[in-house]
């Protein structure tokens, strides 16, 4: 076990590619299929030099057919493989949504239990890059209506290397999400980070006096607004979802039941997002906890408009947080 | 092209033991349907019902040229294929009664049945959703340098959809060991061929990815299986997909619910002049094949078998309501 | 104006074809188009008679090419056109939802004002039928979450009847929901019956002590469980969303400060669903008025099973909402 | 198929003052696509760019063919056809600034492009998603009787996609005016055609629903605008749909990020021999109809065009954050 203590830099992007290539290298039945995966490296360059490794047959680049290569990657999954599709971004899914919603998460259960479907599908998402209206959607959440499937969002490195070699262990179909933005983010891993579990949230910093309850690229938003908060004597406990389906209660129930306080942060449109449903959850669980309202922050309810200042102006802040945490403390202490 | 029946005729010479075989499974489809039909009547079956009669010879032939190691993938008109698949027809009707004892413990109902022993995925009730899964299927055992193909039925209103065209895409380009049955029945519902693809000649769909095709009469199981062995034996050769339309027509409504505004009791009836079934019984009665005796003989193993599959299915029982929130995800990890 | 007063005997599915071939006659850019509207008269019956009175160009059969259709319509209403596309049901939506998410609602933003799409596209949706977990789909509460567009759930006679012609003359595409369950239900409505708003939500039945708030066919899960609740000396306001998109949080919030208990009666999954909107906006806007926490009552989160027993078990019940609201008004009198 | 240029050579005769219209265009398009690559390395412009060099004579012979009542629909590889169709550079590059002086505010950006006065709808970043749109539009002229017809151009990776098939079916059962005008550049971002497509000579998809095809040297602006002028001449015939394949190469990358992992240079520099601007001044100085005086002429005008465009761009204003959600929902009622 020598040297497995060791730190070793990366970026999220890395880590990402290492938890494809030890996956590919563990378990024969993975590869990897999507649009430009192979020869172009993937758009973000994710999977640059995997075709090298590993051959055009599990590094397989995909025509423009989003419905057909997830379909292909369930039936795959169904006949003995660990497909790993890589939608390019999540602007492309409602293409592959049908195949998502009435096959991957029905048919173990149409089949009365017979047939699973061991497929991960890894999207990029998020905004904040200058690309308009159609590539800059948050579906996450919204994905997270559907029964049969689980969401997962890494937001650190650990989770962005660690995610994946469980999610390709679950039976049934996970939908990753990597927030494009994440991707150049640089940090260290010990040489032996691994698999980690995708069951909880996780609280990633520590207070009394709110709850920020957050995921994705939000996270780094939400510690930002915290360190600004501390500054005023007000400490946030930082709630990190991780998976947004099935979603972890207890985690943010206990934040809530120690702060009496909660915002939501999320990328996302706010009507019918993930936020609205963590908010019922708070109402239904902790109402009686509860010191003040829970609130919301997400984008605004706009397609995301192309210029800088507006599509900055749409999306949650540090400063959005750090004002609503003030308010919500300062009018009820 | 106009809705008239094909003129060619049965002619193929065939063994005894094989023709009563190939009888006997269509008469199985026969007699199940008009007992499905009766039964959706009494509201023993319920939901969406849609019945295969007239397209029998389809199924027959086609499942004869594969072998039980091959994959199926079918749509919500898939009675037919999962009976001569080889699925029990008590597990089918107690899946239609909503039975656990049914091959999908009555979660899937008529439109969705699914067996492991038959490698039978499904019953799928989204037109062109179940051509992305045979890709899949296809690519799995291609990777694995397996022998099965994947045979995956559809209809004439799935050529319209743009996975049908995404997947003969895929499956040509990867070489992939997948059988495209397209059953056609001259109507989408009730949007005849000429008002839904502008050329009615399906085959041609398949040029355009140098997908070898070929159209069989779908009213004859001797053409429908000697068209089906050549595609499968392409297919099996490791050459890649193949595309084979069967026409065929069906003689009942397209659900329950169907009205037929759309189409004349005249051109139904033109066609039952060339039902599989009829055509079929008199060709081996013509070439001393089969006798009356025979046909009273086989007609009644298959009331029998029906019959004892109601039974089966009336005997079966309620999965009990607490167990409602199994199967939304699996109960053991995967191997 | 003799007669216009007059009792009309009709059924919802009459309700809808009338208010379809009002439209037709009275503007000749509006005609209908999808999958068997013409020759088959609509899979639920709802269009026949139309194709006859107005020809197949107006009532327009088309092959299974949703996403092309429902993309035509677009284009088609962009060019001047108002075209009413018929997604046979809510179930094969996500084959066009590209065009729906990335086109309909984001064209007028992406143009900048420019161009608008008024466009109505009509679905049938709903559970109850035993058609199992491809068709028993309920996704408006989910096609909610999208800004540009706006969403109506036609529930009673009067608004299957009128809603059409004002989402008709909505400069932006408008998605009507059906609930296939109501296309039988019979009543009377005036000879003059025209064009309602689209604006506000509606109180159908007037009490004191809770606030049902639903939507769709479960409004008369909803009214039926007042009924018997008043007989246990409850009173129930129940309230009739009519429009998801955008929500008239106003006539809620005004139920809920009356009642100071609220619960919401919904369809769709749970999670990530209308009633977790609602619920957190009440959250957020009246939690100062809340004698108890609201609760949702939504179908169980399962694709749908086909069997009868199971499928009743999984949707919202009457019996249901009366236990809950029974509980909610013991437990905090 | 490789990736090799076209053997045929620029020859069409033309008259001197449409020849120098024509040349005129495709260096604004060149000039101003040098000018966003380098304003977007000083991040003036930002998000997604997708240039257009080398695929110039596309656009150019296109545009030529079409009137200004018809309807443009494309990609987000559009400035080119923008500036080809008469949107004014300054409107373009505002765009691309982000601001509101801009041909959408600066709400759409690069991808984006849209304009009422010539017609233009768009600027669509979902590949194949503007199929759909197209038919729309023409169904909505064909019923009211309008001449118009409607252009929409999309890229070789669109054609895999399940809306172009969807898209050609209805163009051709309901005999809409529509010119598929497909821009084959080898490429669908890495992948090359033949990755991507199991038939690689385009125009026989169009076979299979018996749309007529003509494939086209798209690096051969008086090729492709005679073969634009007959397909445009058959659509508005009312014949139906035509299919158009112009066979050109993009010399960038595929956007700003592309590394050019899958293609070699030897490739692009063979391609850069059949630059279509270079070729046209040579056919013209050849035959001589154009001078190295009026080159430098046509130089300077564009260079003047750009340079005032780009100070459009610089003058314009940013939109008050205020009104970040205007344009979710129309202001006024529809007429
Ligand atoms: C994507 C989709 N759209 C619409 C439907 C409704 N629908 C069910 S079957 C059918 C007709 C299909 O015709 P075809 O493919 O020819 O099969 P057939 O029923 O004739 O066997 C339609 C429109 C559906 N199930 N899926
Ligand atoms: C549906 C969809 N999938 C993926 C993408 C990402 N993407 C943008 S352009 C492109 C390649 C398109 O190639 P082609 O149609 O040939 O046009 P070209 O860029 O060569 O002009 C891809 C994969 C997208 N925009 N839309
Ligand atoms: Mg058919
Ligand atoms: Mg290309």
């Amino acid at each position: 076990m020598s040297g497995n203590g060791q730190m070793v830099p990366m970026t999220y992007r890395e880590a990402v590619r290492e938890a494809m290539r030890e996956a590919m290298r563990k378990d024969e039945r993975v590869f990897l299929m999507g649009e430009d995966v192979g020869r172009y490296g993937g758009c973000f360059a994710v999977s640059k030099g995997l075709l090298q490794e590993f051959g055009p047959e599990r590094v397989r680049d995909t025509p423009l057919s989003e419905s057909a290569f997830v379909g292909a990657g369930i039936g795959a999954a169904m006949n003995g493989m660990r497909p790993i599709v890589e939608v390019m971004t999540v602007n492309f899914s409602l293409l592959a949504g049908d195949q998502i919603l009435n096959n991957a998460a029905t048919i173990l259960h149409m089949s009365g239990g017979l047939f699973n479907v061991p497929l991960v599908i890894r999207m990029a998402t998020g905004a904040g890059r200058q690309v308009a209206a159609q590539h800059s959607h948050s579906l996450e959440g919204w994905f997270a209506h559907i029964p049969g499937i689980k969401v997962i969002t890494p937001a650190t490195l650990e989770d962005a290397r660690g995610m994946l070699w469980t999610a390709l262990e679950d039976p049934d179909p996970v939908l990753i999400f990597e927030h494009a933005s994440l991707y150049n983010m640089a940090g260290e891993l010990p040489a032996s980070a691994g698999p980690v579990d995708i069951d909880r949230a996780r609280v990633r910093r520590s207070g009394a006096d709110v709850s920020i309850i957050t995921y994705g690229a939000c996270l780094f938003k939400a510690l930002e607004a915290a360190e600004t908060l501390a500054r005023d004597g007000i400490e946030a406990d930082v709630v990190d979802l991780r998976t947004l389906r099935p979603l972890d209660d207890e985690t943010f129930l206990a934040s809530v039941a120690k702060t009496h306080r909660a915002v939501i942060v999320d990328e996302g449109w706010r009507s019918v997002g993930i936020s609205a449903e963590v908010s019922a959850r708070i109402m239904e669980r902790a109402f009686y906890e509860l010191d003040a309202p829970v609130e919301r922050i997400c984008s605004v309810e706009v397609p995301m408009p192309y210029a800088r200042h507006l599509e900055q102006a749409a999306l949650p802040q540090a400063e959005t947080i750090v004002a609503t945490v003030q308010r919500m403390v300062h009018a009820h202490v | 092209m106009n809705a008239a029946p094909m003129n060619t005729t049965v002619t193929t010479p065939v063994e005894r033991e094989h023709a009563l075989h190939l009888l006997h499974q269509m008469l199985r489809i026969r007699r199940f349907e008009a007992r499905a039909a009766e039964l959706y009547g009494a509201m023993k079956i319920r939901g969406f019902l849609h019945l295969y009669d007239g397209e029998e010879a389809v199924a027959v032939g086609v499942m004869e040229a594969l072998t039980p190691d091959d994959n199926i993938v079918a749509t919500y008109r898939e009675h037919g294929h999962a009976l001569a698949r080889g699925i029990s027809a008590g597990a089918i009707m107690a899946e239609m009664y909503g039975k656990q004892e049914g091959c999908a413990r009555g979660r899937g109902g008529s439109m969705h049945l699914f067996d492991a022993a038959t490698r039978f995925y499904g019953g799928n009730a989204i037109v062109g959703g179940c051509l992305p899964l045979a890709i899949g299927f296809a690519l799995a055992d291609k990777m694995r340098g397996q022998e099965r193909i994947t045979c995956c039925f559809f209809g004439d209103g799935a050529v319209a959809e743009g996975e049908f065209h995404e997947s003969m895409n895929l499956a040509a380009l990867w070489r992939l060991p997948v059988l495209f049955l397209c059953e056609n029945n001259l109507y989408a519902m009730g949007t005849a061929l000429e008002r839904h693809q502008s050329v009615t000649d399906l085959t041609r769909k398949a040029a355009s990815y140098d997908v070898p095709a070929a159209a069989v009469d779908g009213q004859d199981v001797l053409a429908v299986e000697a068209a089906a062995r050549t595609a499968v034996a392409a297919v099996r050769s490791g050459a890649g997909p193949y595309f084979l339309e069967c026409r065929t027509y069906r003689f009942r409504g397209h659900s329950a619910f169907d009205t037929e505004l759309y189409r004349t009791k005249d051109e139904v009836e033109q066609w039952k002049q060339r039902d599989p079934i009829r055509l079929f019984i008199h060709l081996l009665m013509d070439e001393g094949l089969l006798s009356e005796t025979d046909l009273a003989e086989l007609e009644r193993k298959v009331a029998d078998e029906i019959e004892a599959a109601v039974a089966f299915a009336e005997a079966g029982t309620w999965e009990p309501v607490e167990d409602l929130e199994r199967f939304v995800y699996s109960e053991r990890r995967s191997p």
